[in-house]
Protein backbone atom coordinates (compact mmCIF):
# COMPACT_ATOMS: atom_id res chain seq x y z
CA UNK A 1 0.00 0.00 0.00
CA UNK A 2 1.23 3.39 -1.05
CA UNK A 3 2.05 6.15 1.22
CA UNK A 4 2.23 9.57 1.15
CA UNK A 5 6.03 10.36 3.74
CA UNK A 6 6.08 14.04 4.66
CA UNK A 7 9.41 15.38 6.73
CA UNK A 8 9.98 18.32 8.45
CA UNK A 9 12.82 20.39 9.84
CA UNK A 10 16.19 18.73 10.34
CA UNK A 11 14.55 15.47 9.65
CA UNK A 12 13.68 17.20 5.72
CA UNK A 13 17.11 18.12 5.29
CA UNK A 14 18.84 15.06 6.06
CA UNK A 15 16.46 12.56 4.20
CA UNK A 16 17.35 15.11 1.76
CA UNK A 17 13.14 15.91 0.27
CA UNK A 18 10.56 16.95 2.05
CA UNK A 19 7.68 14.53 0.48
CA UNK A 20 8.41 10.73 -0.90
CA UNK A 21 5.84 8.17 -1.63
CA UNK A 22 6.72 4.97 -0.59
CA UNK A 23 5.25 1.32 -1.12
CA UNK A 24 6.11 -0.43 2.47
CA UNK A 25 5.95 -4.99 2.60
CA UNK A 26 3.20 -6.09 4.09
CA UNK A 27 5.19 -6.97 7.13
CA UNK A 28 5.46 -3.20 7.52
CA UNK A 29 2.89 -2.33 10.25
CA UNK A 30 3.67 0.36 12.45
CA UNK A 31 5.31 3.59 12.05
CA UNK A 32 8.43 2.11 13.55
CA UNK A 33 8.21 -0.58 11.64
CA UNK A 34 8.34 1.83 8.64
CA UNK A 35 10.92 3.72 10.10
CA UNK A 36 12.94 1.01 10.40
CA UNK A 37 12.37 0.38 6.80
CA UNK A 38 12.72 3.21 5.47
CA UNK A 39 16.67 3.83 7.20
CA UNK A 40 17.52 1.66 4.51
CA UNK A 41 16.93 3.14 1.52
CA UNK A 42 19.55 5.99 1.65
CA UNK A 43 22.25 7.49 4.08
CA UNK A 44 20.25 10.40 4.39
CA UNK A 45 17.29 8.09 5.59
CA UNK A 46 20.13 6.09 8.26
CA UNK A 47 21.19 9.24 9.83
CA UNK A 48 17.65 11.29 10.05
CA UNK A 49 16.63 8.27 11.66
CA UNK A 50 19.38 7.59 13.92
CA UNK A 51 18.31 8.45 17.39
CA UNK A 52 14.70 7.76 17.59
CA UNK A 53 14.19 9.60 20.79
CA UNK A 54 14.32 12.81 18.88
CA UNK A 55 11.39 11.53 16.17
CA UNK A 56 7.84 12.36 16.57
CA UNK A 57 5.35 11.05 14.06
CA UNK A 58 1.75 11.73 12.51
CA UNK A 59 -0.31 9.21 10.47
CA UNK A 60 -3.23 10.93 8.80
CA UNK A 61 -1.98 14.05 10.19
CA UNK A 62 -3.11 12.81 13.99
CA UNK A 63 0.19 12.80 16.60
CA UNK A 64 0.66 9.56 17.47
CA UNK A 65 3.39 7.60 19.61
CA UNK A 66 6.28 5.91 17.27
CA UNK A 67 4.61 2.22 18.48
CA UNK A 68 1.42 3.14 16.81
CA UNK A 69 0.20 1.09 13.67
CA UNK A 70 -0.07 1.96 10.51
CA UNK A 71 -3.65 0.50 9.63
CA UNK A 72 -4.80 2.24 6.52
CA UNK A 73 -2.50 4.98 6.57
CA UNK A 74 -2.37 7.67 3.64
CA UNK A 75 -0.12 10.14 4.85
CA UNK A 76 2.39 9.51 7.51
CA UNK A 77 5.21 12.45 9.63
CA UNK A 78 8.80 12.35 10.61
CA UNK A 79 9.51 15.11 12.70
CA UNK A 80 11.24 16.31 15.29
CA UNK A 81 9.94 17.48 18.43
CA UNK A 82 7.55 20.87 17.96
CA UNK A 83 9.24 24.81 19.02
CA UNK A 84 6.65 26.90 17.88
CA UNK A 85 5.18 30.13 19.63
CA UNK B 1 -16.28 32.54 17.56
CA UNK B 2 -12.66 30.84 17.11
CA UNK B 3 -10.29 31.98 14.26
CA UNK B 4 -7.17 30.63 13.59
CA UNK B 5 -4.70 31.86 11.10
CA UNK B 6 -1.70 30.27 10.04
CA UNK B 7 0.25 32.82 7.55
CA UNK B 8 3.58 34.29 6.33
CA UNK B 9 2.37 37.47 6.30
CA UNK B 10 2.90 40.39 9.25
CA UNK B 11 0.78 39.99 12.03
CA UNK B 12 -1.74 42.70 12.32
CA UNK B 13 -1.94 43.25 16.59
CA UNK B 14 -4.42 46.11 15.91
CA UNK B 15 -6.80 44.11 13.34
CA UNK B 16 -6.79 41.24 15.94
CA UNK B 17 -7.70 42.87 19.08
CA UNK B 18 -10.53 44.41 17.12
CA UNK B 19 -11.41 41.31 16.57
CA UNK B 20 -11.57 39.50 19.83
CA UNK B 21 -12.91 42.40 21.20
CA UNK B 22 -15.31 42.65 18.69
CA UNK B 23 -17.46 39.74 21.26
CA UNK B 24 -18.26 42.17 23.36
CA UNK B 25 -17.18 41.02 26.46
CA UNK B 26 -16.25 42.29 29.54
CA UNK B 27 -12.02 40.89 30.06
CA UNK B 28 -9.98 40.12 26.86
CA UNK B 29 -6.44 38.39 27.54
CA UNK B 30 -3.63 38.42 25.05
CA UNK B 31 -0.46 37.14 25.07
CA UNK B 32 1.96 38.00 21.86
CA UNK B 33 5.64 36.23 21.21
CA UNK B 34 8.11 38.39 18.81
CA UNK B 35 11.70 37.09 18.05
CA UNK B 36 13.70 38.27 20.43
CA UNK B 37 17.36 40.25 19.82
CA UNK B 38 19.31 38.18 22.19
CA UNK B 39 22.23 35.76 21.95
CA UNK B 40 22.78 36.99 18.24
CA UNK B 41 19.64 35.72 16.53
CA UNK B 42 19.55 37.55 13.21
CA UNK B 43 16.69 35.88 11.60
CA UNK B 44 14.00 33.05 12.52
CA UNK B 45 12.45 30.78 10.21
CA UNK B 46 9.24 28.67 10.82
CA UNK B 47 8.26 25.63 9.23
CA UNK B 48 5.46 24.12 9.71
CA UNK B 49 2.83 21.18 8.44
CA UNK B 50 0.73 22.62 6.45
CA UNK B 51 -3.38 21.20 7.42
CA UNK B 52 -2.40 19.50 10.21
CA UNK B 53 -1.36 22.48 11.97
CA UNK B 54 -4.28 24.39 11.38
CA UNK B 55 -6.01 21.27 12.72
CA UNK B 56 -4.15 21.08 15.97
CA UNK B 57 -4.92 25.57 16.40
CA UNK B 58 -8.25 24.49 15.99
CA UNK B 59 -8.47 21.60 18.24
CA UNK B 60 -7.09 23.66 20.92
CA UNK B 61 -8.80 26.44 20.89
CA UNK B 62 -12.40 24.63 21.05
CA UNK B 63 -10.76 22.99 23.77
CA UNK B 64 -10.27 26.02 25.68
CA UNK B 65 -13.75 27.30 24.29
CA UNK B 66 -15.18 24.23 26.58
CA UNK B 67 -13.48 24.86 29.30
CA UNK B 68 -13.47 28.68 29.99
CA UNK B 69 -16.62 29.11 28.55
CA UNK B 70 -15.32 31.59 26.07
CA UNK B 71 -17.00 33.88 23.98
CA UNK B 72 -13.98 33.90 21.19
CA UNK B 73 -10.51 32.62 21.11
CA UNK B 74 -7.98 33.86 18.39
CA UNK B 75 -4.49 31.82 17.44
CA UNK B 76 -2.34 33.26 15.25
CA UNK B 77 1.05 31.94 14.41
CA UNK B 78 3.09 33.25 11.69
CA UNK B 79 5.51 30.73 9.15
CA UNK B 80 8.44 31.41 7.17
CA UNK B 81 11.41 34.33 7.87
CA UNK B 82 10.79 36.89 10.24
CA UNK B 83 13.49 39.51 12.09
CA UNK B 84 14.13 40.45 15.68
CA UNK B 85 11.44 42.33 17.60
CA UNK B 86 8.54 41.07 14.79
CA UNK B 87 5.47 38.84 16.09
CA UNK B 88 5.69 35.52 15.95
CA UNK B 89 2.35 34.61 17.67
CA UNK B 90 -0.51 36.35 18.60
CA UNK B 91 -3.33 34.52 21.03
CA UNK B 92 -6.32 36.49 22.11
CA UNK B 93 -9.14 35.58 24.11
CA UNK B 94 -12.49 37.05 25.77
CA UNK B 95 -14.76 35.98 27.96
CA UNK B 96 -17.35 37.24 30.74
CA UNK B 97 -15.03 37.13 33.80
CA UNK B 98 -11.45 38.06 33.95
CA UNK B 99 -9.90 34.59 35.48
CA UNK B 100 -11.61 32.80 32.42
CA UNK B 101 -9.83 34.51 30.28
CA UNK B 102 -6.94 34.77 31.85
CA UNK B 103 -6.54 31.50 32.48
CA UNK B 104 -7.47 30.06 28.55
CA UNK B 105 -4.77 32.52 27.07
CA UNK B 106 -2.13 30.94 29.16
CA UNK B 107 -3.79 27.31 28.25
CA UNK B 108 -3.53 28.12 24.37
CA UNK B 109 -0.50 29.76 24.27
CA UNK B 110 1.44 26.81 27.13
CA UNK B 111 0.01 23.84 24.51
CA UNK B 112 0.63 25.79 21.86
CA UNK B 113 4.08 25.37 22.12
CA UNK B 114 4.15 20.97 22.47
CA UNK B 115 0.99 20.29 20.48
CA UNK B 116 0.98 22.21 17.12
CA UNK B 117 3.20 21.50 14.69
CA UNK B 118 5.78 24.01 14.07
CA UNK B 119 9.74 24.12 13.77
CA UNK B 120 12.29 26.96 14.79
CA UNK B 121 15.46 27.71 12.87
CA UNK B 122 17.72 30.59 13.80
CA UNK B 123 20.48 32.18 11.92
CA UNK B 124 23.56 32.86 14.34
CA UNK B 125 26.35 34.33 12.96
CA UNK B 126 25.77 33.01 9.30
CA UNK B 127 24.91 29.72 10.90
CA UNK B 128 21.24 28.23 10.68
CA UNK B 129 20.22 26.08 13.80
CA UNK B 130 17.64 24.20 14.84
CA UNK B 131 16.35 25.73 17.92
CA UNK B 132 15.93 22.23 20.49
CA UNK B 133 12.77 22.14 22.55
CA UNK B 134 12.90 23.11 26.47
CA UNK B 135 11.82 20.79 28.86
CA UNK B 136 10.44 23.84 30.93
CA UNK B 137 7.55 23.92 27.73
CA UNK B 138 6.58 20.44 28.50
CA UNK B 139 5.94 21.15 32.07
CA UNK B 140 4.08 24.51 31.43
CA UNK B 141 1.74 22.24 29.09
CA UNK B 142 1.01 19.32 31.65
CA UNK B 143 -0.23 21.68 33.97
CA UNK B 144 -2.99 21.58 32.03
CA UNK B 145 -3.94 18.18 31.87
CA UNK B 146 -5.78 17.83 34.99
CA UNK B 147 -9.14 19.42 34.91
CA UNK B 148 -8.92 22.43 37.15
CA UNK C 1 9.72 50.99 32.23
CA UNK C 2 6.66 51.84 34.83
CA UNK C 3 3.66 53.73 33.35
CA UNK C 4 1.00 54.36 35.13
CA UNK C 5 -2.18 56.09 34.10
CA UNK C 6 -5.74 56.83 35.82
CA UNK C 7 -7.68 59.04 33.61
CA UNK C 8 -11.16 60.35 32.36
CA UNK C 9 -10.26 59.71 28.98
CA UNK C 10 -10.84 56.35 26.69
CA UNK C 11 -8.28 54.15 27.16
CA UNK C 12 -6.13 53.78 23.54
CA UNK C 13 -5.46 49.55 23.21
CA UNK C 14 -3.27 50.59 20.44
CA UNK C 15 -1.10 53.57 21.89
CA UNK C 16 -0.75 51.06 25.01
CA UNK C 17 0.42 48.26 23.27
CA UNK C 18 2.67 49.96 21.04
CA UNK C 19 4.45 51.29 24.04
CA UNK C 20 4.84 47.93 25.72
CA UNK C 21 5.85 45.95 22.73
CA UNK C 22 8.24 49.21 22.42
CA UNK C 23 10.37 47.33 25.12
CA UNK C 24 11.87 44.87 22.69
CA UNK C 25 10.92 41.69 24.87
CA UNK C 26 10.05 38.10 23.74
CA UNK C 27 6.41 37.97 25.65
CA UNK C 28 3.59 40.37 26.19
CA UNK C 29 0.63 39.70 28.50
CA UNK C 30 -2.14 41.84 28.54
CA UNK C 31 -5.89 42.31 30.17
CA UNK C 32 -8.21 44.48 28.75
CA UNK C 33 -11.52 44.99 31.24
CA UNK C 34 -14.31 46.51 29.76
CA UNK C 35 -17.88 47.66 30.04
CA UNK C 36 -20.06 44.61 30.00
CA UNK C 37 -23.51 45.35 28.46
CA UNK C 38 -25.51 42.71 30.53
CA UNK C 39 -27.99 43.27 33.23
CA UNK C 40 -29.12 46.10 31.55
CA UNK C 41 -26.39 47.84 32.71
CA UNK C 42 -26.62 51.50 31.21
CA UNK C 43 -23.82 53.59 31.75
CA UNK C 44 -20.75 52.98 34.99
CA UNK C 45 -19.10 55.70 37.11
CA UNK C 46 -15.68 54.87 38.39
CA UNK C 47 -14.95 56.82 41.36
CA UNK C 48 -11.20 57.29 43.03
CA UNK C 49 -8.97 58.48 45.36
CA UNK C 50 -6.92 60.84 43.40
CA UNK C 51 -2.80 60.73 44.52
CA UNK C 52 -3.65 57.32 46.61
CA UNK C 53 -4.39 55.35 43.50
CA UNK C 54 -1.53 56.34 41.43
CA UNK C 55 0.76 55.36 44.81
CA UNK C 56 -1.39 52.40 45.14
CA UNK C 57 -1.33 51.06 41.09
CA UNK C 58 2.78 52.36 40.90
CA UNK C 59 3.52 49.94 44.09
CA UNK C 60 1.75 47.09 42.47
CA UNK C 61 3.55 47.63 39.56
CA UNK C 62 6.91 47.74 40.94
CA UNK C 63 6.14 44.82 43.07
CA UNK C 64 5.46 42.76 39.45
CA UNK C 65 8.55 44.20 37.98
CA UNK C 66 10.65 43.07 41.03
CA UNK C 67 8.78 39.68 41.34
CA UNK C 68 8.84 38.75 37.97
CA UNK C 69 12.29 40.49 36.31
CA UNK C 70 9.68 42.08 33.83
CA UNK C 71 11.16 44.69 31.13
CA UNK C 72 8.46 46.94 31.38
CA UNK C 73 4.54 47.17 33.19
CA UNK C 74 1.82 49.40 32.26
CA UNK C 75 -1.76 50.18 34.23
CA UNK C 76 -4.20 52.12 32.29
CA UNK C 77 -7.32 53.08 34.33
CA UNK C 78 -10.46 55.06 33.55
CA UNK C 79 -12.26 57.04 35.60
CA UNK C 80 -15.62 58.49 35.38
CA UNK C 81 -18.07 57.79 33.19
CA UNK C 82 -18.21 55.63 30.74
CA UNK C 83 -20.81 53.25 28.00
CA UNK C 84 -21.24 49.60 27.72
CA UNK C 85 -18.31 48.30 25.42
CA UNK C 86 -15.62 50.90 26.49
CA UNK C 87 -12.57 49.84 28.25
CA UNK C 88 -12.01 50.13 32.38
CA UNK C 89 -8.69 49.27 32.63
CA UNK C 90 -5.60 47.55 30.24
CA UNK C 91 -2.73 46.12 31.92
CA UNK C 92 0.08 45.18 29.83
CA UNK C 93 3.69 43.72 30.72
CA UNK C 94 6.39 42.29 28.64
CA UNK C 95 9.44 40.24 29.69
CA UNK C 96 11.82 37.60 28.38
CA UNK C 97 10.03 34.84 28.75
CA UNK C 98 5.69 33.82 28.33
CA UNK C 99 5.70 32.19 32.09
CA UNK C 100 6.63 35.62 33.67
CA UNK C 101 4.38 37.67 31.30
CA UNK C 102 1.55 35.54 31.72
CA UNK C 103 1.99 35.51 35.40
CA UNK C 104 2.63 39.29 36.14
CA UNK C 105 -0.08 40.29 33.99
CA UNK C 106 -2.63 38.14 36.06
CA UNK C 107 -1.11 39.17 39.22
CA UNK C 108 -1.12 42.93 38.39
CA UNK C 109 -5.49 42.69 37.74
CA UNK C 110 -5.95 40.56 40.59
CA UNK C 111 -4.13 42.62 42.74
CA UNK C 112 -5.81 46.17 41.37
CA UNK C 113 -9.23 44.69 42.27
CA UNK C 114 -8.46 44.66 45.88
CA UNK C 115 -5.25 46.65 46.24
CA UNK C 116 -6.80 50.31 44.31
CA UNK C 117 -8.60 52.44 45.34
CA UNK C 118 -11.52 52.39 43.09
CA UNK C 119 -15.59 52.00 42.97
CA UNK C 120 -17.96 51.48 40.85
CA UNK C 121 -21.59 52.95 40.49
CA UNK C 122 -23.66 51.04 37.66
CA UNK C 123 -26.66 52.66 36.22
CA UNK C 124 -30.02 50.26 35.83
CA UNK C 125 -33.00 50.98 34.25
CA UNK C 126 -32.32 54.84 35.88
CA UNK C 127 -31.19 53.63 39.39
CA UNK C 128 -27.33 54.47 40.37
CA UNK C 129 -26.14 51.41 42.28
CA UNK C 130 -22.69 50.92 43.79
CA UNK C 131 -21.31 47.84 43.25
CA UNK C 132 -20.16 45.11 45.77
CA UNK C 133 -17.13 43.67 45.66
CA UNK C 134 -16.98 39.51 45.54
CA UNK C 135 -15.44 37.24 47.64
CA UNK C 136 -13.88 35.91 44.65
CA UNK C 137 -11.55 38.93 43.86
CA UNK C 138 -10.44 38.39 47.24
CA UNK C 139 -9.29 34.86 46.68
CA UNK C 140 -7.76 35.94 43.60
CA UNK C 141 -5.43 38.51 45.28
CA UNK C 142 -4.61 36.56 47.75
CA UNK C 143 -2.93 33.29 45.98
CA UNK C 144 -0.17 36.35 45.05
CA UNK C 145 0.67 36.39 48.80
CA UNK C 146 2.91 33.44 49.30
CA UNK C 147 6.21 33.64 47.10
CA UNK C 148 6.24 31.56 44.02
CA UNK D 1 -4.89 68.52 65.62
CA UNK D 2 -6.65 69.37 62.57
CA UNK D 3 -7.15 66.33 59.80
CA UNK D 4 -8.23 66.28 56.59
CA UNK D 5 -11.10 63.92 56.10
CA UNK D 6 -11.79 62.37 52.43
CA UNK D 7 -15.01 60.22 51.95
CA UNK D 8 -15.69 58.09 48.70
CA UNK D 9 -18.66 56.32 46.64
CA UNK D 10 -21.31 55.56 49.18
CA UNK D 11 -19.95 57.20 52.41
CA UNK D 12 -19.16 60.21 50.72
CA UNK D 13 -22.93 60.36 49.63
CA UNK D 14 -24.48 59.39 53.38
CA UNK D 15 -21.78 62.09 54.92
CA UNK D 16 -22.94 64.76 52.30
CA UNK D 17 -19.28 66.08 51.83
CA UNK D 18 -16.33 64.78 49.82
CA UNK D 19 -13.99 66.46 52.26
CA UNK D 20 -13.91 68.01 55.63
CA UNK D 21 -11.49 69.44 58.07
CA UNK D 22 -12.11 68.32 61.67
CA UNK D 23 -10.73 69.17 65.17
CA UNK D 24 -10.83 65.98 67.19
CA UNK D 25 -10.13 66.09 70.87
CA UNK D 26 -7.06 64.48 71.86
CA UNK D 27 -8.10 61.21 73.44
CA UNK D 28 -9.34 59.89 69.58
CA UNK D 29 -5.93 58.53 68.88
CA UNK D 30 -7.33 55.70 66.06
CA UNK D 31 -9.41 55.76 63.55
CA UNK D 32 -11.75 53.75 64.90
CA UNK D 33 -12.02 56.05 68.00
CA UNK D 34 -12.23 58.89 65.53
CA UNK D 35 -15.03 57.49 62.95
CA UNK D 36 -17.05 56.80 66.56
CA UNK D 37 -16.59 60.79 67.40
CA UNK D 38 -17.36 62.14 63.81
CA UNK D 39 -20.44 59.62 63.81
CA UNK D 40 -21.78 62.06 66.40
CA UNK D 41 -21.49 65.13 63.92
CA UNK D 42 -24.56 64.50 61.89
CA UNK D 43 -27.32 62.45 60.75
CA UNK D 44 -25.58 61.46 57.55
CA UNK D 45 -22.70 60.60 59.10
CA UNK D 46 -23.88 58.36 61.85
CA UNK D 47 -25.81 56.39 58.60
CA UNK D 48 -22.01 56.40 56.82
CA UNK D 49 -20.33 54.88 60.05
CA UNK D 50 -23.13 52.48 60.74
CA UNK D 51 -21.82 49.05 59.84
CA UNK D 52 -18.09 48.97 60.19
CA UNK D 53 -17.46 45.93 58.95
CA UNK D 54 -18.47 47.70 55.58
CA UNK D 55 -15.57 50.36 56.36
CA UNK D 56 -12.17 50.78 55.36
CA UNK D 57 -9.74 53.62 55.79
CA UNK D 58 -6.35 55.24 54.74
CA UNK D 59 -4.27 57.20 56.71
CA UNK D 60 -1.89 59.62 54.88
CA UNK D 61 -3.04 57.34 51.55
CA UNK D 62 -1.89 54.29 53.22
CA UNK D 63 -5.00 51.65 53.95
CA UNK D 64 -4.84 50.61 56.94
CA UNK D 65 -7.20 48.47 59.37
CA UNK D 66 -9.71 50.67 61.38
CA UNK D 67 -7.73 49.82 64.85
CA UNK D 68 -4.67 51.82 63.36
CA UNK D 69 -3.03 54.85 65.43
CA UNK D 70 -3.66 58.39 63.67
CA UNK D 71 -0.24 59.53 65.14
CA UNK D 72 0.10 62.54 63.50
CA UNK D 73 -1.71 62.09 60.55
CA UNK D 74 -2.55 64.91 58.31
CA UNK D 75 -5.57 63.30 55.92
CA UNK D 76 -7.76 60.38 56.79
CA UNK D 77 -9.87 58.47 54.03
CA UNK D 78 -13.12 56.86 54.77
CA UNK D 79 -14.51 54.59 52.09
CA UNK D 80 -16.59 51.03 51.11
CA UNK D 81 -14.48 48.45 49.97
CA UNK D 82 -12.58 48.90 46.65
CA UNK D 83 -14.41 47.66 43.30
CA UNK D 84 -12.33 48.76 40.94
CA UNK D 85 -10.79 47.00 37.84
Amino acid sequence: MAIEMLYFAWVRESVGVGQERVDPPADVTSVSELIDWLGRSSAGHARAFEDRSRLRAAVDQVFVPLDALLGQAGEVAIFPPVTGG
Amino acid sequence: MIRILVSDAVIDLAAEMAGVEAEGAGAVATFTGRVRADNGVGTLELEHYPGATEAALQILAEMACTRWALLSATIVHRVGAMLPGERIVFVGVSAPHRSSALEACAFLIDRLKTDAPFWKRETRGGQKIWVEPRDSDDGAAARWSMPS
